[in-house]
């Protein structure tokens, strides 16, 4: 799976990977269920199934999400809450 | 006989990147931070050394996923900017200085250190946002030759912070008994305390990280002896990056004097700090 | 507690793997080497150990070109058999062991060696001729998984024989520490004496090649304390590739037992060698 | 240069390299010497410009060439007279 990450690093594979989503997961011997979190892009299920963060956020950026929307999807927040939480110094308490 | 003259430590988040590249290092939310980084970079601008190494870790850009190397050297003539996912950082690339690597190299190897080499290497966020906290405007090329030195902090087992100080020392000996150039800065990147997945996702812990920037400077001994667990607890799984500003610190003198710091939060998910040091006797 | 019950040492020239492949083990030139073989690997089929380690090289094969880790370990399932530039060799892939490799890479690390983590790997002639040199017709499968550590001795500067040496003696206090498996094999590969290109081209030194044949079994540490030099100049460029078989040799016993050896020139350009013992008190 | 050896590893590679050898060493940026020395399967050069013999050899298989060949080349040999020297021993003066 983080193999398949790695490879959007490319032009070409992000356009490749857009067109068709399924068949470019099917190239990377994926198991079912890591396949249903990357179209479904259930991230905290990519991070179960053994993603890395680093290779999670090559999809979510080109996704045009940040690191504090993540952020806000592990931790049960909206990105505005996320956000809001690191202004005013963080999570200090876990 | 070359000599450290400087030694900066440096958060590398790449939203510190973005923001300058996008212009919005005024913006109230960034406004602190890039204030805070003008006295350093007032003074590095009249203490450029004749090459520079920089401690960084790669952020699975610039290495593929299948092969996790410890510690690394570059050996290029010339390292390329990575594209991360959203095609390359508008910033020059940076010049090497292949001689010099192959000094270190061959001094780190017979200190029992087990380097990987990169004879080709492009560079990501870990390596150009420390070079653009250094440099906001490099123009055509940065300062000076930059030799890139890569630790693993992403996968488990990183190097314990003891074997991150004890490959500085060794590398501040090396650095001395290189008779091709004059002057090295040397950079120490990442942290500080943060955690980007799991539910501890945007843990800052203030606590740790002014200790560890009074200690980096004063007590770096003590950073050593902490544990990767100690690290992941106190500054957060990815906070572990700490460990890359002791191989700097540790290519130091025993006395430095601290020049500036800067201690922020947030920059996007992350604790910021820059502590500048001058490694020359007063 | 894990514990290594034999090291096997040989050279692992491609010939010898293509004369297997090709069926001329019979022929005039190979018959001597493969009728020295035969003891060993009659009392290696008596002796089959729950898991191997193969210390070996990558020849431009399995690793890019402008990447060169000192030491590597794979931690895959499964390592392919690398295509070198004709084809596959017809022999199994290999199966490896995951838990026992983090195992090792885990003692290893807090030993301060600095290894290159391989999460995926295809192996070579360097890997796959000692399996064959070990087990002439594996049938579907190798006797047991196998786990690769990697060694560069192609590329200048390569890691020091005493650091070789010093390696192989953490990886047996990393085996003996360990609960998965009971009984190891260990393989160090490569040599013996030859160089391959340039005016020294066909260089054999069977002076040489005897004294390391004997110092292997009863005097190790005078072979960890040559330098790269000397090696090269008493083995050739390629002959430094005996520095792995100090790895083998540091996981065993101050003690071991010889089983066999053969020397035997030439095995196409090289000067081969195989040394097997046993690590079990008498 | 090493790097234009190394991808012979590749079955299409190969093919694309004994197609059009020349179009297939101006992708790798070599110097105009490294070009000549590949077309005209100077191996001491090869060697001299930078090659590496494990990288060099990838391209001496393609052509059906062996090690020995190889030695011959380098030593002022025939591939004869170099199987001949290791079959005797191997070249124990020098
Ligand atoms: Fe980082
Ligand atoms: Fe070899």
């Amino acid at each position: 799976m983080n193999k398949l990450f790695m490879s959007l690093r490319e032009e070409s594979a992000r356009k490749e990977f857009l067109a068709d989503e399924a068949a470019y997961c099917q190239r990377f011997s994926l198991s079912e269920a890591q396949c249903a979190a990357i179209l479904g892009r259930d991230w905290q299920a990519m991070l179960d199934l053994g993603g890395s963060i680093f290779y999670i956020y090559k999809l979510a950026m080109m996704d045009g999400l940040s690191m504090q929307y993540l952020g806000g999807v592990f931790t049960g927040m909206s990105e505005a809450e996320f956000k809001a939480a690191m202004l005013a110094g963080g999570r200090t308490d876990v | 006989m070359s000599e450290v003259i400087w030694g900066l430590a440096t958060s590398h988040v790449p939203s510190i990147g973005a923001a300058m590249d996008r212009g919005m290092t005024a913006d109230p939310v960034w406004a602190p931070l890039f204030e805070g980084y003008r006295p350093a970079r007032d003074w590095l601008a009249q203490n450029r050394p004749d090459v520079a190494i920089l401690v960084y870790n790669d952020h699975a850009n610039g290495v593929d996923f299948d092969i996790v190397p410890t510690f690394a050297i570059g050996t290029a003539e010339k390292y390329q900017v990575a594209d991360e996912g959203f095609g390359r950082r508008p910033v020059p690339h940076i010049e090497g200085d292949p001689d010099f690597s192959f000094h270190i190299l061959h001094h780190l190897m017979d200190e029992n250190f087990d380097l990987t080499v990169f004879s080709e290497l492009d560079v990501d966020h870990g390596f150009t946002v420390p070079l653009s906290v250094w440099t906001p405007e490099p123009g055509d090329a940065w300062p000076c030759p930059v030799i890139p030195i890569m630790v693993n902090v992403i996968r488990y087992p990183q190097p314990t912070a003891a074997r991150c100080y004890a490959l500085g020392q060794a590398l501040g000996r090396a650095i001395a008994g290189y008779d091709g150039v004059r002057t090295v800065g040397i950079l120490g990147t990442g942290g500080m305390s943060h955690q980007l997945a799991g539910a501890r996702a945007g843990f800052i812990n203030p606590t740790f990280d002014h200790m560890f920037l009074e200690a980096i400077e004063k007590d770096p001994q003590k950073l050593a002896e902490l544990s990767r667990e100690e690290y992941i607890r106190e500054a957060g799984s990815e906070g572990i990056e700490l460990i890359m500003w002791l191989v700097m610190r540790g290519a130091m003198n025993a006395q430095v004097r601290k020049v500036h710091s800067v201690y922020h939060v947030p920059a996007s998910n992350t604790a910021a700090g820059l502590a500048l040091f001058d490694n020359r006797p007063a």
